[in-house]
């Protein structure tokens, strides 16, 4: 018989060794950093707690672009590179017609109507890109390899973010200000609260919610994950792929429209690269959930968000680093690679049905 | 009744079409823009020239899709949409006179709108025309496709010729002041767009060239197939010869802005072989890929650089250097990430490759790295005193590390390991359980490909002088990936030609600014839907792709 | 004709002056490019596209804001021997390789927008000879806002925040240096990222270390949202406000919406020549159909326009209108440029090629201002 | 007339010609089977008949219906089911949400109930398990749910591709006897199988199918005493 | 799958059976390293398999085929074979680059042995055609020749047969004895067919729900009870084939 040695040298790999051990470190530098700050008591509770608020805001507004990255990769397993210009064509659009009831007062005196009508319009131009974008770009691209959707992807990401710098130009517009949101509500004992915050959060939570019953409970949803699942046995129960698909890409353009709004709402500006980097962090955030899955992306992007707000502060402020802030970005990568380390499929992600042998 | 449905779906449905991608154009400010520059002096402008092949294409397209091909039928379609086109800009034209476009559409100027849309002509007198003119270039675009087929053929490469022609005038002057005789210049181009004659003669040359090769192509081709082996090596041999002769005066030949170029698209090819090795080969998605380069640059810059550690060493010493920290960081990229598959391998590495950039720019490690002002005077290679300078001698730098790249990926292509990655990219689970060792082929996928690119990022350092964050920003990645599958993924020769396109070409339209981005994301798209292998495929993967389309189109 | 050590560019009658551009006109940076570029549009239109009898051919290459697109941008116009004369670049790192390739093509440039001290600096060497810039020194621009911070508002604790670009890093460290020199402290250095839009964290951070003062030197989009979002973090009630000139617009004020009330900036001194200023931006609505978008055309204007009176100065005119231009003898002629009136001041160059009016003072923002989206038109504080 | 008619019907898949002129048909109440090797093309056949590939050339119609010209999903309106070979039941799924799949093109809800009890019915192991995850189900109960979830579109023919394949002796049985229920209740089946002398068994009527054409159509009882069958299909020497 | 013993002697045939969902696959994924058993051991000769990666398992000599066939789809059918070499396969990455004298040799020893494999499972004149591209027959012939090409003592078959009329079966089952008798290797079998199971196995072993039910040679099975009830059944199936 092998020695117990011999075993464990035969089972152990470098790598395994390699992997525990950067996680570890990353861990204990997670750790240290988070002691390290939480002693030299620099921010008050009720920092934290704003932390936590701007996070979550805007990590509500990443989670719902994530449902389209999300909701698309289900049924056609490609990432939807162009999904960030969905989400910038929409409130883009909308901001001339935010600025005309601006400009005519009608904002003053209407300003839910008004924020409806912005929101209805900004939805209907994403969905529309949405929509166009899979019927031209992707529709023939069915049965093709897996990047090379991608590579379409991607260049329809570039047509669209130049066309509408073309449209509308380089510069970027301000969304006027709609005064029923700015303002704080105090909690308690000087704990404040943004409306604009408290908004973004609840309207999104309810957009987020109202889609997954929407795919949990109708009918299309249950085509929805039909097609995701095997698209040639659900055209034999009848279910049309194609509109499927279309109505996933209509659902997720409607979600990024959405988005759009309240990014514009919390953010103001909105101009044709707007999208690029919000696409690439709600990216992460469907992944960080696990793909596919949407509990998965609503998680993620919530995570991300506080990961982003929260996470300089904690990890990096002890060890007295310069610009701490600057690293956020390096922050959220680093602990996407983290849970990634440990749970190859995302926080929720099924494992990637190792295929029946 | 049958050509009423006809006229609606095949001429007034592409109309519609035509004319919103019309209205698009003129919205982006592209005919305007264009319309500065002349194609052929004083007789059309790029702007114009743009206008009316778009107008054409979309004829083109009603005319082709016409079903049955009835010539009247042809005729009535293509008019149809011409006329459909024509109408949208009316529409567009009148809706400009009565709101003020411009508070929304940056572009909608009234000179757009009321001259040149409307070829110059003012008023109601112009909407006419611009209808007239839709029939017009309807009616000729039928009857061009009733033309046969070789004559259609001709016609439009020798057309392309001379817009190409026109489009890179900047270019020609040049290398034909370089090379040519004055006359020969002063024949062709004016200061501003072609001459008149020289555009013709541009024309007519193509055509014969066309003609010729029709006529003898064929020939020549069977009278290749039918040399004996031998004879066919000897002509092979010659021809490497000759091409390799070619590309070693071609910087001197072609001056200093196409040598530039050229460097530019070797630094490419270099990065997509490399990376063709982990995507192509292994199956590896990799969006981080900048990262090596970007390592290869700055390893590149403290070690030869007066600022920061102060070394100073030669560039040659530099490299044996950068590429073992591209190699070690490549292994180390590819440890964690080895259980990762498909999508989350690629935002895995494309996270890392933003670390590595934000840690580059940061403050915190900016006494290490210089942060955001870079690091600058770095060592340009020298030989015995013989200084690779400008981008003429950095050129061959270039050509020889693309050679060495180009031979160890050939040479890795088909051996034992090459078939590991390939079984690997197919179906991990069954490789690993054919005996191939998934974290050591994986690693050397990742390293080798790690290794070019950081080789790659060594050149780049030293030819650019100065290096700052920005120029290693995930677009670079995004750009790799695009080239390889653009070119054929898998292939050698794709690359390369996957980088002359992809970056060559965006190079030498650099003054046309934004309108090269929208360019380049429409090829990409146009080219995946029509030509999904690539330019130069793998042969297998040409032999796939086909037949699943041939399968779309029965099944 | 004439002779030049570094050659003669002939322009025959009826064909144009050939000056080029070489700015960022695609990609995220753009509108710093298009900005430039129009400012020297509008120049060319303000001359009535006439030069000495010729008209002025415009055109350039995109530089892409960064060191590789500079390069590859300069290459091409170093190949091409019609040029006379250069603007450009944007961002100083495409500044930094490309222009010694043009004035190793015997090509001078003035740059508009380049802010880096060592473009200009002593050490910078002969490749460098023939390059100018009408955009002021960080070295300038950033002592005056420390002083002013330090001296006039008397604060003691200051804080800077930059995003990472050359422009707006440099000016955060001449700034805090100064600051220092003075007396005050430096409380916070923080950095964002140019696309950042959630800046409240990193102010909450800063906020903790209790500055009087933020001196964030950044450009419109990212110093807007900070503006904004200083508003709803709380602790910043009594904390001035400065950004530079990279923020020093229209659009600025858009972005910040009333957050920018009360807030000041540096710029150039426009008041001797407010008026001049005014019936650019009107030319510039109506040619282009909407206001500047980044803050650098003014200079571009200034470069453009020098440029022209050097080459007026040095061209050599035959009578059939023949000109002749000697490279060298415009590079010294813009170099000898002293007193023009530009835009942006008074067009001073000194022997290293700054040419910009030291004059810069100390604006701030009223109520007025962001209502009517109009620029302040006096000036605050000067230091002179 | 028959039921279903198909006549000389062409398939290709790229170059390769997989279906050469066949044709067949299937009357009301019938179950036919079609039995061949490997590679015959039964699948094939099957996957035209629902529409999931298309003919180059010849016509399917059910009642004089023409059918090539919809595409799958529209076949299954119109009353033709196809129970794919290897099952291909929604993994992620519940048991009773694969059957409501099956019932997607049917908007009656009154005449859902009646066929999911009809289906309970004959599949009581469905019943036991509805809230259980399909992809969690042994391969006999897959194949059960296959099945099952066809009956809910309220098929005027049902396409049963290889249902014993993979499955125990034990389980071939009883599927067997689940389809001669079904047929007992009224439903027209098209069979394909490897396992011949079972498909014989049961079917009315049988082709054989050879390298993409019919090689024999008869009587199922002709075909079980017939030589060639016996020989190459049952395995009896 | 619990508590199960199983001895596999040199140079036989050894069926598994059991019904649907048994565990017969999960076994075999067991022994070749896909996953790994919470408790208990499986010995090659001796030398303990678990928690060994799958590549070592294969080196130290167990290869195996799939339920659902398995090839590299875009490889030619000898491409799928040398992969199979991979293990025996020595040349180095600079050897590679370089192109020594041994990395010619070794290629070309390979090629030849790739080609042999490839008659051996009558596909030599297919050598060249992407595996995707075989008929069905092929494919599965195609996926024992890579698996022979590891040079295996064990080799596992997962339902070899499935999906082929009787007189496929047939082949196969000739094909699985010349296997064994010419090349000597010893050969486990996952099947339903119980014509070949009865046919060719020396030894069988029946699992129920991850535990072994019965164990022994095709008669004793045929009449054991328990077998009968949970698999064979009393109908037609089990005694047609
Ligand atoms: N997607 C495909 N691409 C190319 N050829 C195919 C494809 N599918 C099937 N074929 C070929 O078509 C022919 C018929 O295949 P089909 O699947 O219909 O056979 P079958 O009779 O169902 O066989 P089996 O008993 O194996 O299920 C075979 O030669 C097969 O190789
Ligand atoms: N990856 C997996 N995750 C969860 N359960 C699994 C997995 N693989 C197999 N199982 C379960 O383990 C049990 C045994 O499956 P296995 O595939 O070994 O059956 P089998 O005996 O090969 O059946 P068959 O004859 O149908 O191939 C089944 O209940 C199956 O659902
Ligand atoms: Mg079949
Ligand atoms: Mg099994």
């Amino acid at each position: 018989m092998p020695t117990k040695f011999q075993r464990w040298k035969e089972r152990i790999t470098a790598t395994d060794i390699v992997m525990w051990f950067i996680g570890f470190a990353l861990l204990v530098f997670i750790i240290l950093g988070s002691i390290l700050t939480l002693r030299a008591g620099r921010y008050t509770p009720v920092q934290w707690f704003d932390f936590v608020i701007y996070g979550l805001a805007q990590g509500s507004i990443y989670a719902l672009v994530a449902m389209g990255y999300t909701l698309v990769y289900g049924v056609l397993r490609m990432i939807n590179f162009a999904h960030s210009e969905v989400f910038m064509s929409g409130p883009f659009t909308a901001y001339y017609v935010a600025a005309y009831f601006y400009r005519s007062s009608l904002l003053e005196s209407h300003p839910v109507i008004c924020l409806i009508i912005v929101f209805i319009v900004s939805m209907t131009i994403s969905t529309l890109i949405a929509f166009l974008l899979e019927r031209i770009a992707y529709r023939p691209l069915r049965n093709a390899p897996r990047l090379i959707p991608l590579i379409t992807a991607i260049g329809a990401s570039f047509t669209l973010m130049y066309l509408f710098r073309g449209l509308y130009g380089t510069g970027f517009q301000a969304y006027p200000v709609w005064e029923i949101f700015s303002g704080k509500w105090a909690l308690f004992k000087g704990l404040e609260i943004g409306k604009i915050q408290v908004f973004v959060i609840f309207a999104a939570a309810l957009v987020m919610v109202a889609l997954y019953l929407f795919i949990q409970r109708t009918r299309i949803g249950k085509a929805v994950r039909s097609v995701s699942e095997d698209k040639e046995a659900a055209s034999l129960m009848g279910v049309d792929i194609d509109k499927t698909i279309s109505v996933t890409f209509i659902i997720g353009g409607a979600a990024a429209g959405a988005a759009g709004v309240l990014y514009a709402l919390v953010f103001k500006q909105v101009f044709f690269m707007m999208g690029f980097i919000p696409g690439i962090k709600a990216f992460t955030a469907a992944v960080l959930g696990g793909i596919g899955n949407i509990p998965g992306a609503m998680l993620g992007g919530l995570l991300l968000g506080l990961l982003e707000s929260i996470g300089p502060a904690l990890f990096l402020d002890g060890f007295n680093i310069a610009a701490p802030y600057q690293l956020k970005d390096a922050i959220a990568f680093l602990v996407l690679v983290l849970v990634l380390i440990f749970r190859p499929t995302g926080l929720l992600g099924e494992r990637l049905a190792v295929k029946k042998a | 009744m049958e050509q009423i449905r006809a006229i609606w779906r095949y001429g007034i449905k592409v109309g519609i079409i035509g004319g919103i991608v019309l209205i698009l154009t003129a919205l982006i400010g592209m005919i305007e823009v264009f319309t500065q520059r002349q194609i052929i002096a004083d007789v059309v402008s790029m702007g114009h020239a743009l206008y009316l092949a778009a107008g054409l294409f979309i004829c083109y397209l009603a005319a082709e899709r016409t079903t049955p091909a009835k010539p009247l039928w042809i005729i009535s379609n293509s008019m149809f949409a011409g006329l459909t086109t024509a109408f949208f800009l009316v529409l567009l034209i009148i809706l400009g006179r009565h709101v003020n476009l411009r508070l929304m559409f940056i572009n909608a100027s009234d000179l757009l709108l009321n001259n040149l849309l409307t070829f110059g002509v003012q008023g109601n007198d112009g909407l006419r025309l611009l209808l007239i003119a839709g029939m017009g270039v309807g009616l000729f675009t039928g009857l061009f496709y009733l033309l046969p087929k070789f004559l259609r053929t001709v016609i439009l490469w020798s057309l392309a010729g001379s817009a190409f022609a026109g489009v890179l005038q900047e270019l020609i002057r040049p290398i034909l002041a370089n090379n040519f005789p004055d006359v020969i210049s002063e024949w062709l181009l004016t200061s501003d767009g072609l001459t008149l004659k020289g555009a013709l003669s541009i024309f007519i040359f193509i055509a014969l060239i066309v003609i010729s090769w029709s006529i003898k192509g064929g020939g020549i081709r069977q009278g290749w197939q039918g040399l004996p082996k031998k004879q066919q090596s000897t002509w092979r041999t010659i021809g490497t010869i000759i091409l390799l002769a070619v590309i070693l005066i071609a910087p001197w030949r072609l001056g200093l802005f196409m040598s530039e170029v050229m460097t530019i698209v070797g630094l490419y090819v270099l990065l997509g072989l490399g990376l063709n090795i982990v995507v192509g080969y292994a199956g590896l998605l990799d969006l981080g890929y900048v990262a090596f380069f970007a390592i290869g640059a700055y390893v590149t810059a403290l070690i030869t650089s007066p600022e920061i550690m102060n070394l100073n060493w030669s560039f040659w010493s530099a490299i044996p250097f950068a590429i073992f920290f591209g190699i070690l960081a490549g292994v180390l990229l590819g440890v964690p990430v080895l259980k990762m598959r498909g999508d989350y391998l690629a935002i895995a590495t494309m996270g890392f490759g933003e670390i590595i950039r934000l840690l580059v720019l940061s403050d915190a490690l900016r006494p290490f790295l210089g942060g955001s002002q870079g690091i600058g005077q770095i060592a340009k290679p020298q030989v015995l005193g013989f200084v690779f300078k400008g981008p003429q001698e950095i050129y061959y730098l270039i050509v020889a590390g693309c050679m060495l790249v180009i031979f160890v990926s050939w040479r890795l292509k088909d051996s034992r390991i090459g078939r590991a990655w390939k079984a690997m990219r197919e179906d991990e689970d069954v490789a690993q359980a054919m005996g191939i060792n998934l974290v050591s082929n994986k690693l050397l996928a990742f390293g080798t490909g790690a290794g070019f690119a950081a080789l790659s990022g060594v050149i780049f350092g030293s030819k650019i002088g100065s290096i700052y964050p920005h120029s290693f920003n995930i677009m670079v990645s995004i750009n790799i990936v695009c080239l390889i599958i653009f070119g054929g993924i898998g292939s050698i020769p794709g690359v390369i030609v996957g980088a002359a396109a992809l970056i060559g070409l965006p190079e030498l339209l650099r003054e046309f600014a934004e309108y090269r981005f929208l360019v380049y994301g429409i090829a990409l798209v146009v080219m995946m839907l029509i030509r999904p292998e690539g330019l130069w495929p793998e042969e297998a993967h040409k032999r796939e792709l086909h037949e699943d389309k041939t399968n779309e189109a029965t099944g | 004709p004439p002779t030049d050590p570094l050659g003669v560019v002939t322009i025959k009658p009826g064909e144009p002056i050939h000056i080029a551009y070489w700015f960022v006109t695609a990609g995220s940076d753009s509108t710093l490019g298009i900005d430039t570029k129009r400012g020297v549009e509008i120049a060319i239109d303000d001359i009535k596209n006439n030069l000495l009898g010729h008209k002025i051919k415009f055109d350039g290459q995109d530089s892409g804001c960064n060191a590789e697109g500079g390069q590859a941008a300069a290459t091409k116009l170093a190949s091409d021997p019609t040029i006379v004369a250069a603007v450009g670049s944007n961002c100083s790192s495409e500044a930094k390789p490309g222009a010694p390739i043009l004035w190793n093509a015997g090509i001078a440039t003035v740059s508009p927008s380049n802010t880096a001290p060592y473009l200009t600096d002593p050490k910078r060497g002969p490749t460098y000879d023939g390059y100018l810039r009408t955009a002021h020194n960080d070295k300038v621009q950033g002592a005056v806002a420390a002083d002013f911070a330090f001296k006039s508002l008397k604060v003691k604790k200051a804080a800077t925040i930059h995003d990472g670009s050359v422009y707006a890093e440099q000016l955060a460290n001449v700034f805090a240096e100064t600051f220092k020199k003075n007396g005050g402290t430096i409380v916070a250095q923080e950095a964002v990222a140019p696309t950042d839009t959630d800046m409240k964290p990193v102010l909450t951070k800063i906020v903790t270390a209790k500055p009087e003062f933020i001196y964030y030197p950044i450009f419109v989009a990212a110093a807007g949202h900070i503006t904004r979002q200083v508003k709803e973090v709380s602790g910043f009630e009594k904390v001035a406000l400065m950004s530079a000139d990279g923020a020093f617009s229209v659009d600025f004020y858009k972005a910040a919406g009333e957050s920018a009330v009360g807030m000041y900036h540096s710029s150039p001194d426009f008041e001797a020549f407010g008026k001049v200023y005014e019936d650019f931006i009107q030319k510039h609505i109506k040619k282009y159909g909407e206001k500047t978008l980044a803050p650098f055309h003014a200079h571009a204007y200034d470069a453009a326009n020098l440029i022209f009176k050097a080459i007026e100065k040095v061209a050599k005119q035959e009578k059939d209108g023949t000109l002749y231009i000697g490279r060298k003898a415009l590079r010294d002629a813009l170099y000898a440029t002293k007193n023009m009136k530009g835009i942006t001041g008074s067009i001073n160059c000194n022997q290293y090629g700054d040419c910009a009016d030291p004059r810069i003072a100390v604006y701030k923002t009223s109520p007025e201002n962001v209502k009517t989206l109009v620029m302040p038109k006096k000036s605050f504080w000067k230091p002179y | 007339m028959a039921l279903l008619e198909v006549k000389n019907i062409n398939v290709y898949y790229g170059k390769i010609h997989a279906l050469k002129d066949l044709s067949l048909n299937v009357d009301k109440g019938e179950i036919v089977t079609l039995i061949g090797a490997n590679g015959a093309g039964k699948s094939t056949t099957l996957k035209t008949l629902s529409g999931i590939l298309k003919p180059r050339s010849g016509s399917v119609q059910l009642e004089g219906d023409e059918l090539t010209r919809y595409p799958a999903h529209q076949i299954v309106t119109r009353g033709m089911i196809h129970v794919p070979e290897g099952r291909r039941i929604f993994g992620r799924l519940t048991v009773q949400e694969n059957l409501e799949m099956g019932a997607f093109t049917v908007k009656n809800e009154q005449l859902n109930r009646t066929n999911l009890t009809k289906v309970f019915d004959i599949f009581p192991r469905l019943k036991e398990r509805r809230k259980q995850l399909g992809g969690t189900l042994s391969g006999g109960e897959q194949q059960m749910l296959a099945m099952g979830r066809a009956m809910m579109s309220n098929p005027k023919v049902l396409f049963l591709d290889e249902p014993s394949m993979g499955l125990a002796p034990v389980l071939v049985d009883s599927i067997f006897e689940n389809v001669r229920q079904m047929h007992a209740s009224g439903m027209t089946i098209l069979l394909v199988e490897q396992n011949a002398r079972i498909a014989l068994q049961v079917a009315s009527r049988g082709y054989v199918l050879q390298t993409g054409s019919i090689a024999l159509a008869d009587t199922a009882a002709n075909l079980q005493t017939n030589e060639m069958v016996r020989k190459v299909y049952m395995g009896e020497a | 799958m619990d508590g199960l013993d199983i001895e596999i002697k040199e140079k036989t045939i050894h069926s598994v059976i059991g019904p649907n969902g048994a565990g017969k696959t999960t076994f075999f994924n067991c022994i070749t390293g896909f996953y790994k058993p919470e408790a208990g051991e499986i010995l090659l000769e001796n030398h303990s398999l678990v928690g060994l990666m799958p590549d070592r398992i294969v080196r130290l000599g167990i290869a195996r085929t799939y339920q659902n066939i398995r090839l590299f789809p875009d490889l030619t059918a000898i491409e799928n074979v040398l992969v199979g070499m991979h293990a025996h396969l020595k040349s180095s990455y600079l050897g590679i680059i370089l192109n020594t004298p041994f990395v010619k040799k070794e290629e070309q020893e390979a090629e030849a042995e790739a080609n042999r494999l490839l008659k051996f499972v009558n596909l030599e004149t297919k050598a060249n055609m992407l595996s995707k591209h075989l008929p069905y027959g092929d494919q599965r012939r195609l996926e024992i020749a890579r698996a022979l090409a590891t040079r295996p003592k064990l080799l596992c078959l997962d339902e070899p047969t499935a999906g082929m009329n009787s007189g496929e079966t047939q082949a196969m089952c000739d094909f699985i004895q010349s296997l064994r008798d010419d090349l000597g290797i010893t050969i486990m079998l996952i099947e339903h067919q119980m014509r070949v199971v009865m046919g060719i196995s020396e030894i069988i072993t029946v699992l129920d729900y991850g535990k072994k039910l019965a164990e022994g040679t095709p008669d004793e099975i045929k009449r054991n009870p328990k077998v009968i009830e949970a698999y064979l059944g009393q109908g037609s199936a089990a005694q047609a084939h």
